[in-house]
């Protein structure tokens, strides 16, 4: 098993979703997070006086897939979620020792 | 006339309940954006206080209610010259002048800031100042003298408005049509939801409205007196009637009633009583109510189906809240209730109440959407800028883009 | 009586500043509950002022003041018939027969709007608007009846409640209890914490609670008089004086003086202060808010040694507020400040009145308690959703169950 | 003189818009914090509802406002005692002298509140209160009775102070200089960011302010007559112009014009119309606004050359808006407008007024600055505790360290 | 050393806290999530328009903790945050290389 | 690659991520977390009734590096997040197999 970790843009969230339940993706976790990388932030002023925040938010992506599945999944999020812009974000492949489905206690690929 | 002080303590705290709505509306509508957008919805509106209020003293005051004419003012009151010391032609109360002129002025204000919802998530800010301050003049000034002045040739026609049916609702509603077809759809609408980013804010914004709408309709009576008291009976009970109205049909077509369909009812009654606080009684504010409240949330939707993106509903709430009240208004009104009103075709009037009516809705509708999209063009054209954010600015969030801040920050950073 | 324009606009601000008490107590509760169902309580805050208004209207406001009975009214009022022209027997004061109506209903809305903090969280909103309704008619009418008008029993017996003590808040209060024990406790507790999701939300509607009391208990002079600015006073310094004492006690107590303790203080100060408003002087209001601060703290961790689960306090708070400012203005009142009153122990006036109130408090809570009871256990059986909400509902939170709403969405989704 | 119903009606509404300017500030400011203490800041205002009510009714009132003494009040009032029969020695009004003194109470609860802002994030609420009951008394009372006391020296000199440039304004900006300087910076400050929380809430609490005003300045007309008609145009439009003025140079030197900075250029403009607002007339308004609003622009920055941490502006915004308008009022004072002022240079006046408005300023700057100073140093040696929180207090946030709360949870825990 | 992780419902947490903490864990961090897979989303109505979120809010926990352990902290998670019904959430279990307390620079089980 | 995870105490990240920097890291991502451990949690008081509330505020920071930079990575996160108070946190290293960068496509190193 292989934990499928990605790191987009929010605003594409959706068309990722799309993209890896097609290739039969059943299920990911979402989790706010703030990037810092190349991308630039932004600047904000209250009464004259500048800040520069440094961090972006992103999305982060967690995907479980079998194995098989990872390098397939990974190229997907990757067409999915490319805008060509600094920014587009990472994404990585964890090896996973076991899942299981809590409900059932099934392992493995079951679980997914 | 003498002097009442109890007549000029009520429309000094109508004044000052009227100027509150504008703060209540730009909440109303806050709640209603998305988060990125918030500060520049609430921006539009107190920026309104900021430029509409200097820009009445300075002459807009005396293009609506200056001189005698029918179609436009003069320049009698500019620089608030004339205004201390006397009242428009035709108007006369015992309530200092210069109070008449800043009753008024709070009318002016909230009437352009109606159309922000309309315009929610793109319009630059830099075009909504220029917006502004020209339609105050082009659009505003005109119709408010038409009806609001004696001179104005609605007023003259007998066509009636006691508080703002047509000059505020209606005229704001259609120019925020106008200024929507103009500015274009927010990128994604209508397939990407948009829902409220904080309703607790929109319903802040609309207890805060209902509060300051006894001083727009009571005080438009311009009196501590039983026509107040008329008005404001009538104001109450027709938002609360809508309210149910608008949870009724919201429950029998969809199976929820919603706290934003509460808060919507209960504002499209209070537009649809606005024309007729002052003229109706008995039982009628509550039929209106109920009929404004089913009407306007089926009104909502329309924009789904011919494509404007009318962002919070100026359109389904204020325009056609507007034209119910002032068109029943015309069956309604009764002249027991305020002998300065006409007999509508229930008290046994007849018709000719009813098609003055008409003839001011139509003439608002047209001289406004017409003015307005033809400014609207022209300040595309003109400003370097356009109207609309770019792409990149509409998807970062207005807040920061135009603003250089954001809503919230509920984590240190 | 002739009209006096200065009275009418007090009336006039009184009716726009109680029925502004509303939208703030939706959010003083809204804010205490947790974030998933914060609409749910401004819902139900905010159908009050939908249903009530129009109920009373129709025939609530005839059923409280029409008619001589010492025990309840006709049906004189009804659709508003009389209304316009006429006060209800025994009333006579300077401003237009109508705005009483108006004024009135402002309480009626308020009311029950209080119970809300008790059923928190797991009433559906269906029932609650049955409960509503019904609850109006049954029970706040004839107390209201007995208390306010000049023919009620408690009103003729001498009883004296300036502005809704046993009413208002007494009734509300016991009607609190008895709607939370058919009700049954939240699931999780008391053990799950369930703290305040936004007190910032919690202190705009304190603010607003004070602001707007002011047109409680110094409308409740009906005039722009002496007893008006007496009770104004009163009221202010009530409020300060139970956040001091409040918080005295809780800095004792717990060590920490905490923001939701001044804000629960000052409002049960105001609670206390509504009965005696506009009959006590001097320092009276701060020694009755010392008490009530401390009494009411204590108060509110009843609950937990009985085991009902009466949500954001309503019992600890507005029972036991109203109840202690009830029996206090037996001892505090005083004929030098309102002759229209009676003298308390302390004014040497004996120990008539107390007694008369103890049998007004009591009689409110013994049938407020037992037909709210009654209307609860019978609603469970009728209605086919019962009275709450399933536990999955609850779990989820009402705002998406109940109105397929969020409060709040602060990201994109 | 005969009490009036209308004038007393305005003060009463008067009396409950400057109330709820105090919770209108806490949000003004609360929205300005980190989330971390939003709670101990709106604490700090409410407590100022609590505490200086209270102790105005014993004895603040008497030390302000009995007697004749051009320094200092004296005990006539103290405990309410003469307060309900007898107006301060000068004063003659058509309304129930008890409402005076709780017109004036309210003024004396939000001057110190003012003070918050400057000590935002790091001062400890025992301190706060300590300081509060303290200052209240050996500053508060003499510079009120030296102005607004007609006995008093200031008053008594011919310097006019309408609403309280003076006695409000200079005198809690100065205060909060003072203060901040003996309490020292926030950590981190001027380092690290720290933006606001929620410019929403501190919009909210924009309009409560604005609204507040109107009782604040038309309200000092305590009456219901022409001056207070001309105090609310001239709050209104300093309000609206001073914003325009902040926006323009916002724009001009920053490129953006921001909704912290309308908000910001509103309340600069009431401040300093505060002083004129029922002495001066036509344009004079919009051209005080449209000054103050570049000069606390620029003032607001003045901090960081001086390293001193008012956290949230009150130098300034309020002590050099003060200023402004204090000084521009021996310009722009007209005899026309209110017969019981005088001319300013102007309107050939003179130098008169402007070197009388020289010297209440310097008096008060002097006064309050010295004695709120050795305040501070003492109240820092006295108390267990001293005046900051521990650092690791201020890095938790002082919510929970002072307040044991949280503001916000949105969601379950 | 390894990292369980878990995707829980909310309110489950506390339960699957003290379970954990019988079986000796110490410590442990928690994330809010959003999760997307078998269990439905809920529609949201705005002024009659429909809304579809699919996205349900879950509670991700990171546990580090021995090898030994591993096995027997993800059964006891899966047995407190068993509900039965559909959406109970996933256990995966991820190898580590190293793991320290940034307090002390302990590292292996003594930064547990 | 690694993932080098570090939980830290919140108003450290600006120290940590200078630190990190000038080690050549050109990007990272931070998630608000809470964290339960040997740190004590506070205690809220409303109207009388005290609840404990265990979870301390904390951040997470994710720092994909090369394989030779991961030591040196998380020594210098546990230097800088030092405050030597309990509750200063954990740094672990996850083993990576694949890492890219969305924009380019660009794998492993190229990739940060
Ligand atoms: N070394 C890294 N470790 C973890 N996350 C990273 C790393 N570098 C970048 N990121 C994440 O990827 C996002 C995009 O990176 P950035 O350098 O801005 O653009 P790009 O990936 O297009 O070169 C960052 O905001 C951050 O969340
Ligand atoms: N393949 C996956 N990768 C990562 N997280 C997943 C995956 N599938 C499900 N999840 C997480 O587990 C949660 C529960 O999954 P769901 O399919 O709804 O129910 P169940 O686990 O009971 O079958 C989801 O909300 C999501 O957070
Ligand atoms: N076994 C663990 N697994 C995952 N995270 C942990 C673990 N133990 C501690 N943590 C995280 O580290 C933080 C600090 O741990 P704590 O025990 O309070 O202090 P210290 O690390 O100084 O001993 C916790 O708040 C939690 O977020």
């Amino acid at each position: 098993m292989k934990l499928v970790v990605a790191i987009i843009k929010p605003f594409k969230l959706d068309d990722v979703k799309s993209a890896v339940q097609d290739l039969g993706v059943q299920g990911l976790t979402v989790t706010e997070v703030q990037g810092f990388g190349r991308q630039r932030g932004h600047t904000e002023v209250y009464r004259g006086a500048e800040y520069t925040i440094d961090f972006v938010p992103k999305v982060k992506l967690e995907i479980l897939v079998d194995d098989a599945d990872a390098t397939g999944v990974a190229e997907r999020i990757m067409e999915s979620a490319r805008t060509g812009k600094i920014g587009d974000g990472k994404v990585w492949v964890i090896p996973i020792e076991g899942a299981y489905r809590i409900r059932t206690g099934e392992a493995g690929a079951d679980a997914l | 006339m003498q002097i009442d002080s109890g007549d000029t303590t009520w429309v000094l705290a109508s004044t000052a309940l009227v100027m509150f709505m504008t703060p209540g509306l730009a909440l109303f509508y806050g709640g209603m954006v998305r988060a990125k957008n918030v500060l520049a919805m609430l921006m539009q509106n107190f920026f309104s206080l900021g430029l509409v209020s200097v820009a009445w003293a300075v002459v807009v005051y005396s293009l609506a209610f200056g001189g005698s004419s029918k179609w436009i003012g003069n320049f009698d009151f500019a620089w608030l010259r004339d205004a201390p010391h006397a009242f428009p032609p035709g108007v006369a109360l015992a309530i200092p002048p210069l109070l008449f002129m800043a009753y008024q002025m709070m009318f002016a204000v909230i009437t352009p800031a109606l159309i922000t919802g309309a315009i929610a998530d793109r319009m630059r800010f830099g075009a909504w100042a220029w917006f502004l301050g020209i339609w105050l003049i082009v659009v505003y000034a005109p119709v408010a003298h038409w009806v609001f002045a004696p001179s104005g040739w609605l007023f003259r026609r007998g066509a009636l408005d006691f508080a703002g049916g047509t000059v505020v609702h209606i005229n704001a509603g259609i120019a925020a049509l106008a200024v929507s077809l103009v500015l274009g759809k927010r990128r994604g609408w209508p397939g990407t939801p948009m829902p409220p980013h904080s309703l607790p804010l929109t319903l802040i914004g609309t207890g805060i409205l209902w509060f300051g709408w006894f001083g727009f309709n009571a005080g438009s009576a311009l009196a501590g007196n039983a026509v107040a008291a008329q008005a404001l009976v009538n104001t109450h009970l027709a938002a609360a009637a809508a309210m149910l109205g608008w949870l009724a049909i919201e429950r029998i077509k969809g199976g929820h009633a919603t706290t934003l369909g509460a808060a919507s009812g209960a504002v499209a009654g209070l537009v649809a009583i606005t024309p007729c606080a002052g003229f109706v009684g008995g039982m009628a504010p509550v039929v209106i109510g109920l009929v404004v409240g089913v009407i306007c949330y089926l009104a909502v939707n329309i924009k789904f189906r011919f494509g404007y993106d009318d962002a919070l509903d100026v359109v389904g709430v204020h325009l056609v809240g507007g034209i119910v009240g002032s068109l029943l208004l015309g069956l309604f009104a009764d002249t027991a209730v305020n002998a300065a009103g006409r007999d509508g075709v229930f008290l046994g009037g007849g018709w000719g109440l009813f098609g003055d009516q008409v003839v001011a809705v139509l003439a608002t509708l047209i001289y406004s959407f017409v003015v307005t999209y033809g400014l609207c063009i022209g300040l595309k054209r003109v400003l370097p800028g356009g109207l609309r954010a770019t792409d990149e600015a509409e998807e970062t969030g207005l807040d920061l883009t135009e603003h250089a801040e954001v809503g919230y920050s509920f984590v240190d950073r």
